[in-house]
């Protein structure tokens, strides 16, 4: 593995999103996952391979060490920034076709649900996995999340509701879905939600936590 | 900020059931007179409300309401209060919340006409501002029924009004998540803190207007959602001990507008609260496990005047439902300190060290709720000349009793966590003390579309 | 019976966490030895046990233990017991109850190698033998399955043996619906008796061929289920418990054939068991809200070694699964107690005092529960030749402690409770000291159909 | 009213059940429900009149008394007790057709569940109430309670569960009924029963304790 490649995962697991970022303290005034990632570009690295081989391994080490508790979310939260300044350089191979997503993960919190917190965590470990995260946000109607769903055929879906009120809406939102699409992978989450609310509902899985998610969603790779 | 002064100064004199202001309600709760009281919270099962489902909820609040005062009667209550908070429907139309009120208060008068037991509703209407994005804290239409459910909430018999406000949760949110101090302090001691003003003026001229009782208001969605997240291993324990103290300077506008307590259960202000104003307060511990897993499960209880468990649905138990459940838990809490009141001081006092021994090296987040601790912060609370300033102090003297219990072999913290020791310090000391100052040096930190600063009179 | 002698004669020395004869388990936990400890009892949601659930099954008993013991380590506990009681399929079919103890054990291993923390199991296997009615105590072959959990259980990692057995039971149990006193007698010290002699003795031997512990055995078809109908309003309350008190000469039993203790939960027959032989008891109160109400939430506290929640089913509340929820309860009430344990006799006997007083002439339940109280009654039941005559003189000093309480003015009592004093003591007098007269009379009165006097070698 | 009417309303309210009984203590020696039932029907007394004029409405009371928690349970029992003699000399009737049941209700505690006391109040409550009462016993498989239920068409059957596992068996006999006769009456209870349960299952009603199962029953007498 070329030097800058390894690098760039240095980088990215350790949160250091570029030059000028202050976190971490120690790597102060170093170069971060910006500029290691144009240089790895430069030097003729293969775009899929700068994605698969350094940033998605570095922050399954990131999910790894949170899901064990040893770091907080604030550092998960810089390594995801850095991945994210790094996937700015990459976005135009996306386009082109040089790269692919491992497909599009569409995340909502439900109608009538105001709780963000635990869904944005799981947007960005998922998107630190690999996928392409389209965040609708919160208190979230069902034609959005269809809506989305057609222009993203082949997408998966991921639902959270944190309140017992709206546990129903979410099985309303599933019920709305499943209307139009049989097949689409639904995954629901959140303080209250169990896995027989899940078959309940038709959801095809809970996820107690974002590493679940990403556990499962390895098999939906497109 | 208008205290200047404790109103109890002396650890000794901080105790559970004794306030220097009690409060008391239409049906005899003397609040802070001399005992502690259960307050009960609850709320539904997994379902819907709306027109079809909405005897359903009717039948779920008055079973609730029964089965808790039958079992508190059983139990030779000296006093309930019931705090109905509202969910989404209950609030955006506001005779479903109003219905509920009347429905709660029947059984309330049934019992206290029957049998003498004295209860009481705490109305607690959910901040409706936060379903726009970014919040219209000042204009939106959604303040309209909001007020209108305290306001005709309180005439169906919701005596003590509450509720936990969102003012600054749009940068608070994210500041939690990132461990970002700065951040929070803008939320609470510059959002919060001017919301709180703008919101709870009109809640207590709702209250006078009425004959009502303003009660007060916590950070819940501040600090109790960062001791959440701490639990959950997410942020580290002395980051949300921090945010505890910085939201009291937030949460005490409500009693500089004219609110008297019992202040809100779940941001745990409460202590620093009763130690400036004098106004009783109401906590939630072990009791309150149903709701969130918790540091502080006894030391919660050390100062309170009102016992309270959160929140828990009502869903069956082995026993009966869960506030049935619930309301014997609370009260056989406060019976034991009740009775430890009555034998006198020294009783109290000895149950209270218990309590706080029990929990207090355990956690940063316990530590700061020990008494002695709790008036050293608030000396510190009040000593500046603007709540960015107060709100330094004590969280820098929470910073020094940490650091005293960790250097003292008392307390014992990971590495992970002792590393944000001096992070903190820094990030806090790096705050300027005037409100302008700290705002022109946060604006351009802040994700400028999260939050409209002008909503807030900025 | 065996004790002539209270081994704790002196109401000050019979106190919470300290038993003169502490057990020691194979992990370390020294129950009785200084230190209260936790019992989590925890149960399936609603749901089948068959080959197709199996899996789901053990998956609830593991989510159980992984989330009782990461919490209880959370919270720095010294130690935890978790109790398996049984449901019916998993005795039946032995197999399935041993595969669950395997996979608790597992856990309780892992917290133990990976963090220290120590916990332990009580395998409780239901008593199958009512199933049979009339039930074949002796001669069923349903006592094949409950042996082979025992023992195939205990290897598995079931540490503590116990059990709720039921001899007796087909004639309590329409006894307690008549409040016939005389016939709770009869079911209590003749057939309980005969048939804990019987089925004790086995298990003693169970746990000495496998190095294991016999703890004891609780009538909580009895007792307990008296205490649920008086809190039903069923029975009055003086009648519920004198039942506890007659059921002592019956739970002994399991001592008298070697068992160790800890005594089990849910007969509350413990204080008094402690008190004449010394072993360490377990007993539930505010914390066992979830399962049953009680009027003895905290005096249940006073004396006890290891302190229960009952039974909470596997559902989920706001705060996470309701037996992680229960743990959190338990371990803060346990660690409050030890705080004080910590702080000496003096602290100790306060906390006591509290948990005493706070109760103490809420209910005659309660009262007979009081430490002097159970000094006076515990005399009482070991002063006679039979079990007959100690279950008299114990109940007779408990109906004397009442009405003395009740003379003092201390205890209030409803017209429809004391109307059945006179008639309590008028009836335990006319019973014979003596069991073979006392089998006599009561032979002719009993329905001959509901229990086989062979079986319990009359 | 009769005089002896009257005195046999009293006496079963008091749970006299005959002269020999040594219930109440106040009453001793005085003559009770067997002897006022065989007085009432010397005197020419119409038996229909017997039982609902006296026999239905003391246990009306007693009920009453009862579910405001001014009696216990044994008081309760004495009096079904004394209804029991007191029927014994209107048995003949009900054979002839002199009588009419109010109808017949068939009680189970269902497969699997031993717990028995709750469903023996009720059944000695709705008996009181002028129901006939088949009561089946404990850990009774549904086979049995549908050859009751064929052996007695029209019958009102009540089911009993104590236990969070036995409740999944009171779905299951609820199911089998079903399967044969859709349109039987299903009432249930016990500790962990709810409403939504009833609901879910098929049941009819769910009835919180004795009295409201005897209320419900009103609406079905035959
Ligand atoms: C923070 C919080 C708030 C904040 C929300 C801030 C925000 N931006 O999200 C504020 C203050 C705004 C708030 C408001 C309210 N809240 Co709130 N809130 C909480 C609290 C304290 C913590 C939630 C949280 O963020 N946890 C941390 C995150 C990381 O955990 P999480 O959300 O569970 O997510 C994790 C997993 O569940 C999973 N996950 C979540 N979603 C998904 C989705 C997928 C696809 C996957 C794979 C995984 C997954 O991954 C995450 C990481 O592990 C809880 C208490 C609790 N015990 O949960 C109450 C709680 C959820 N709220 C409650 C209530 C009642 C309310 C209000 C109605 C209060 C009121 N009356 O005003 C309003 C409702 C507003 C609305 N309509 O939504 C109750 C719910 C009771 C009920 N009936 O259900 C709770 C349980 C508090 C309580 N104990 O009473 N709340
Ligand atoms: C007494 C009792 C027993 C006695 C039963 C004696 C008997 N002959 O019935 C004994 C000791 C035998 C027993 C055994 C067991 N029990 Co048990 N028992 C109880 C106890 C303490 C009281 C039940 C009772 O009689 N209540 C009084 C009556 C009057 O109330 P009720 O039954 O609810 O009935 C009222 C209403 O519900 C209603 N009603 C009831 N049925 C019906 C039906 C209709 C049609 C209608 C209209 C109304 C109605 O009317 C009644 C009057 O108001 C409960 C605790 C509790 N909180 O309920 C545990 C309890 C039910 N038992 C429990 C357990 C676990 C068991 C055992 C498995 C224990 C074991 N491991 O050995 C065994 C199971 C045996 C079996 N397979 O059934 C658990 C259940 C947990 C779970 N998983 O569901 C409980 C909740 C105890 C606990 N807290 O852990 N038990």
């Amino acid at each position: 593995m070329s030097e800058s490649l390894k690098k760039l995962k240095e980088v990215v697991e350790a949160g250091k999103v570029n030059k000028d970022a202050a976190f971490p303290p120690q790597l102060k005034g170093q170069e971060g996952a910006s500029e290691w990632a144009a240089k790895c570009l430069e030097e003729g690295i293969n775009p899929q391979s700068i994605l698969s081989d350094a940033l998605i391994p570095a922050m399954e080490v990131v999910g790894k060490n949170f899901s064990e508790n040893k770091i907080f979310v604030p550092q998960m939260l810089l390594s995801a920034k850095a991945m994210g300044a790094a996937m700015h350089h990459l976005k135009p191979f996306f386009t082109s076709g040089d790269i692919k997503s491992k497909g599009t993960f569409i995340m909502a919190t439900v109608k009538g649900d105001l709780h963000d917190i635990g869904k944005n965590l799981v947007t960005m470990m998922v998107e630190g996995s690999g996928w392409t995260v389209i965040d609708l946000g919160v208190d979230v109607p069902s034609e959005k999340i269809l809506k989305t769903l057609d222009e993203n055929p082949g997408a998966v879906i991921g639902l959270s509701a944190l309140l017992t009120t709206t546990m129903t809406s979410m099985g309303d939102t599933v019920g709305d879905i499943r209307e139009v699409n049989k097949d689409v992978q639904i995954i629901i989450g959140g303080a209250p939600i169990t896995q027989e609310f899940a078959d309940k509902i038709g959801a095809n899985y809970y996820a107690k936590g974002p590493n679940e998610a990403v556990e499962y969603l390895k098999d939906f790779v497109s | 900020m208008k205290y200047k002064k404790l109103v109890i100064d002396n650890p000794q004199d901080l105790m559970f059931g004794i306030a220097p202001n009690p409060v008391k309600t239409r049906r005899g709760l003397e609040i802070g007179g001399g005992q502690v009281y259960s307050e009960l919270n609850f709320t539904l099962p997994t379902m819907k409300i709306n027109n079809d489902t909405i005897k359903e909820v009717q039948r779920h609040y008055r079973e609730i309401a029964e089965g808790a005062l039958e079992r508190a009667l059983e139990l030779n209550s000296k006093g309930v209060v019931l705090e109905f908070e509202t969910l989404l429907e209950m609030t955006k139309t506001p005779s479903i919340g109003v219905d509920l009120v009347k429905i709660m208060n029947e059984v309330c008068e049934k019992y206290y006409a029957n049998h003498g037991l004295k209860s009481e509703i705490r109305l607690t209407p959910n901040d409706l501002r936060e379903f726009e994005r970014p919040a219209l804290q000042r204009t939106s239409s959604l303040l309209e029924p909001m007020f209108e459910l305290f306001e005709k909430g309180a005439q169906a018999g919701g005596d003590l009004l509450s509720i936990e406000s969102t003012g600054g949760k749009e940068v608070s949110d994210n500041a939690l998540m990132m461990c970002d101090i700065k951040a929070v302090f803008f939320a609470l001691t510059v959002l919060g803190v001017r919301d709180m003003q703008f919101i709870w003026k009109r809640i207590v001229e709702v209250a006078e207007k009425n004959g009502k009782i303003a009660g007060g208001d916590s950070a819940c969605g501040f600090a109790n959602t960062a001791m959440v997240l701490a639990e959950k291993k997410f942020i580290p324990r002395v980051f949300a001990s921090i945010v505890r103290i910085v939201s009291v300077v937030r949460s005490i506008v409500a009693h500089e507008q004219g609110a008297v307590g019992p202040e809100k259960d779940c941001g745990y202000e409460g202590p620093f609260i009763k130690a400036i104003t004098g106004v009783p307060i109401s906590m939630e511990g072990k009791t309150a496990a149903c709701a969130h897993l918790s540091p502080i499960g006894n030391i919660a209880f050390a100062v309170t005047d009102l016992w309270s468990n959160e929140s828990v649905q009502n869903i069956k138990l082995l026993a009966g439902m869960a506030p049935t459940v619930y309301m014997e838990q609370l009260e056989y809490d406060v019976r034991l300190a009740n009775t430890a009141l009555r034998e006198g001081t020294a009783s109290a006092a000895l149950l209270q060290r218990l309590m706080v021994q029990s929990d207090i090296y355990t956690d940063p987040q316990a530590l700061v709720l020990a008494p002695e601790n709790v008036i050293r912060i608030s000396k510190q609370l009040i000593k500046g000349d603007s709540y960015v300033a107060n709100a330094k102090n004590g969280a820098l003297e929470a910073l020094n009793i940490i650091e005293e219990a960790l250097a003292s072999g008392q307390m014992k913290l990971s590495d992970m966590e002792t590393a944000y020791l001096p992070v903190l310090r820094d990030d806090i000391e790096s705050i300027p003390d005037n409100e302008s100052a700290f705002v022109e040096m946060m604006m351009p930190m802040l994700d400028q579309s999260s939050f409209l600063a002008k909503e807030y009179g900025l």
